[in-house]
């Protein structure tokens, strides 16, 4: 019998290694995996490469993971926010590294890495900093830039509900990055508000199919009160 | 010298977006404009976080942290919405669904060229965001800016000297002295604020503006 | 005020014009817009280049307007069935054009064309017939073929429900090709079993936003017959 | 000479699909492999036109229309399946996420490539469908063929002669009189019909099988 769920969000990270490359949902706040965060932070593994959009936010989740130095590198679209404070610190002391992309390019890039696309031409960033040393081309008199998929061992999503076989439905704009990110891959590891029984989610309405989702770990709404903390 | 309130510059764009369009409107002075939408027009706006739909802030103590804009401020969702992830988001844009795009500036060429991700200050922290993928996103990109720069310098210029966002991409150009049309023959006017005359707004600019 | 729904299927593809490109949606005769196909027929537009995963089955629908001369080029996977008759009459006539695609690269060389990508690198069809005089290379150590977009003039699809801003749901396996045609077409047309308010469909639940659908015909099922015909 | 029955040789690839597989099971003999996966297992069953989680036929009479596998047969689907678009199902293939694929052959070369679309003829109508994804489509792709044609030449091949469907990508054989492993050392037996020996089953092969 297929059971993904876990008791524990500690023991669905516990296999995440010193250098290891982490895919983590959310846009700021929402969607964020904020528990799952929380765990790998006290699991302990360090000089890990980072996937978010952002680079943390405030004093919570991956800014803390960020602050506990845990991070080597961050792929990411917008890193400077008001409260991106640890971040900005570590930055400027040259204690992280940062590959910046385009939040469109970032998105397809992880798109591609889970639909087994060797690499794509994308008119974002042609002509501009993020795309130098890029190879470019014209096609139908559009200019394009090459880019190539970002994978991961490791993807950490949020969700609203899943079930045993890794079915996941997400909650309005915290659907973000989750559902590309849990295609990207090699192990998706999904928190979600509540388990259902198989058969609970409507077929139509799945985001992401089971096939996605290695481990799924229960995280109550409200349950540490950082879910839904600093919001926004 | 009059100019225009953002208020105004920002009914201005407003009145240029057509019943049953579907609009981004970008970080920033851009948010102004959907409280300038016409009532008698429907207008689908969409934020690239994975919402097409968008409605306006919710009341006070209704706030959603799962319900949020590109900016990362509570909204609403309105009948008729949909959610979708971001690589769907961007595909919208990218592929040119959009039909309108509204982004702030630092510098917008005579050639289309935008520029507003980055000043090129070397001790910036860089961050671009959607702003590369929303330049490109729609099939007209309309800018808002002040067109001076606090030290009296023009935003519009010949090349741009800051950092591009994306070559050629500005459809229009919404500033609080003028409107300004980007055309294959440079830039046109077609509004200048009152007690303006074209030569001066093209003096002020420091490039050829066409009547 | 939006409203996209239109009162007849012969309204809702009126100017398709000769010469033009169109998608049609439908895996087999699951999900294929049989009543629009049936419009097009009697609107007499010719010279048509199609996109459908097969090349029509039996006497219905797209194979009717093979049999009707129409069609002067079709892109497909499958041509080749047992009901396939007047297809093969027609290409074994020379008086057809065939560009035959892996089916999944179809599928992705579809959903580049919404997405706004310039081309990409597939491994699907590496070192095959399908790949012969086409761009390939090597990424990390693994063969790929370059694919291009297929865009369209027009798409036909069908789908379940849909409301006057083109929101849609589609049922079970019929949903197949429709997502990615509305999203490649300059005009998208779906045929849909009932029209719904504004508001009815599950925000989570729409699978092709309304930003994608530009004409919305109600045909009831059962209509005329033909929608669940002949049918697998 | 002793030959394995279709049913024997379903179930001997049934045999290898581990509890908790995703699995596609392509058409004709390959779809035999649904009736003897092991009842103790739970595998889920993917179909390319957009449905994971597919159950066995329906009922007579039960039949629906928009239920269908890749071979446009009426299908059911399990409690816990989800629908999905093309693109997304073929993503799910070429990005490697299905454990395992069976598949029918017209040849197999002992390097491992797969020839199983078109038989080369010059009158035949080419059709592809999904055989070129999904013969790339999955971490092992199994082949179950008669080793034989009807001719008595083998299947089983140093190049194929056909037009290849995909190169080095087919994991293991499964014939009426073997199965065989597709190893960087060449082909290794892992099973032979009784009272068939290693050399007899290389001779009848063509092509050097190791035990």
């Amino acid at each position: 019998m297929i059971d993904k769920t876990m008791a524990t969000v500690a023991e669905a990270i516990a296999d995440i290694k010193d250098g290891a490359t982490v895919m983590i949902g959310g846009f700021g706040s929402a969607g964020m995996p904020s528990e799952l965060i929380d765990a790998l932070i006290a699991q302990g593994a360090r000089e890990l490469t980072i996937v978010n959009n952002n680079a943390g936010n405030g004093d919570a989740g991956l800014a803390l993971l960020l602050k506990a130095r845990r991070v080597r590198k961050i792929i990411c679209s917008f890193p400077r926010q008001t409260d991106s404070w640890h971040f900005d610190t570590l930055y400027r002391a040259g204690e992280i590294e940062l590959e910046l992309v385009p939040q469109g390019n970032l998105a397809e890039r992880i798109r591609a890495a889970g639909a087994g696309i060797g690499a794509f031409y994308t008119p974002t960033g042609f002509g501009t900093l993020l795309a130098q040393g890029k190879e470019t081309r014209e096609i139908d008199g559009r200019h394009y830039v090459l880019e190539y998929p970002i994978r991961a061992d490791f993807a950490l999503v949020k969700a609203l509900a899943g079930d045993r076989w890794g079915n996941l439905v997400y909650r309005k704009t915290a659907r973000n990055f989750g559902p590309i990110m849990a295609t990207a891959a090699r192990c998706t590891i999904a928190q979600v508000q509540r388990i259902v029984p198989l058969g609970a989610l409507d077929p139509e309405a799945v985001v992401t199919p089971g096939i996605f989702v290695h481990r799924v770990v229960c995280v109550p709404a409200g349950a540490t009160g950082a879910t839904h903390g600093a919001a926004a | 010298m009059n100019r225009y309130t953002r208020d105004q510059m920002a009914a201005r764009v407003a009145r240029d977006i057509r019943d049953g369009a579907y609009v981004n409107l970008g970080i920033g002075l851009p948010t102004l404009v959907a409280n300038h939408l016409p009532k008698d027009r429907e207008i689908i706006l969409h934020t690239e976080n994975g919402l097409l739909g968008m409605g306006p802030a919710p009341a006070p103590g209704a706030e959603d942290p799962d319900l949020i804009n590109a900016g990362k401020q509570p909204v609403t969702e309105l009948p008729g919405a949909s959610f979708f992830h971001h690589a769907d988001s961007f595909a919208m844009m990218r592929g040119g669904h959009l039909d309108c795009c509204v982004l702030g500036a630092f510098q917008v060429s005579v050639g289309g060229d935008l520029a507003n991700w980055h000043t090129g200050a070397p001790e910036a922290i860089p961050a671009v965001g959607g702003a590369m993928d929303l330049a490109l996103g729609a099939k007209s990109v309309y800018v808002m800016m002040e067109h001076l720069t606090k030290g009296g310098e023009s935003k519009i210029v010949t090349q741009c000297t800051y950092p591009v966002t994306a070559l050629h991409c500005v459809s229009r150009i919404y500033t609080d002295l003028a409107v300004l049309e980007v055309t294959s023959q440079g830039l046109r006017a077609v509004d200048i604020v009152d007690g303006l005359s074209l030569p001066e707004l093209a003096r002020l600019s420091g490039v050829p503006i066409n009547g």
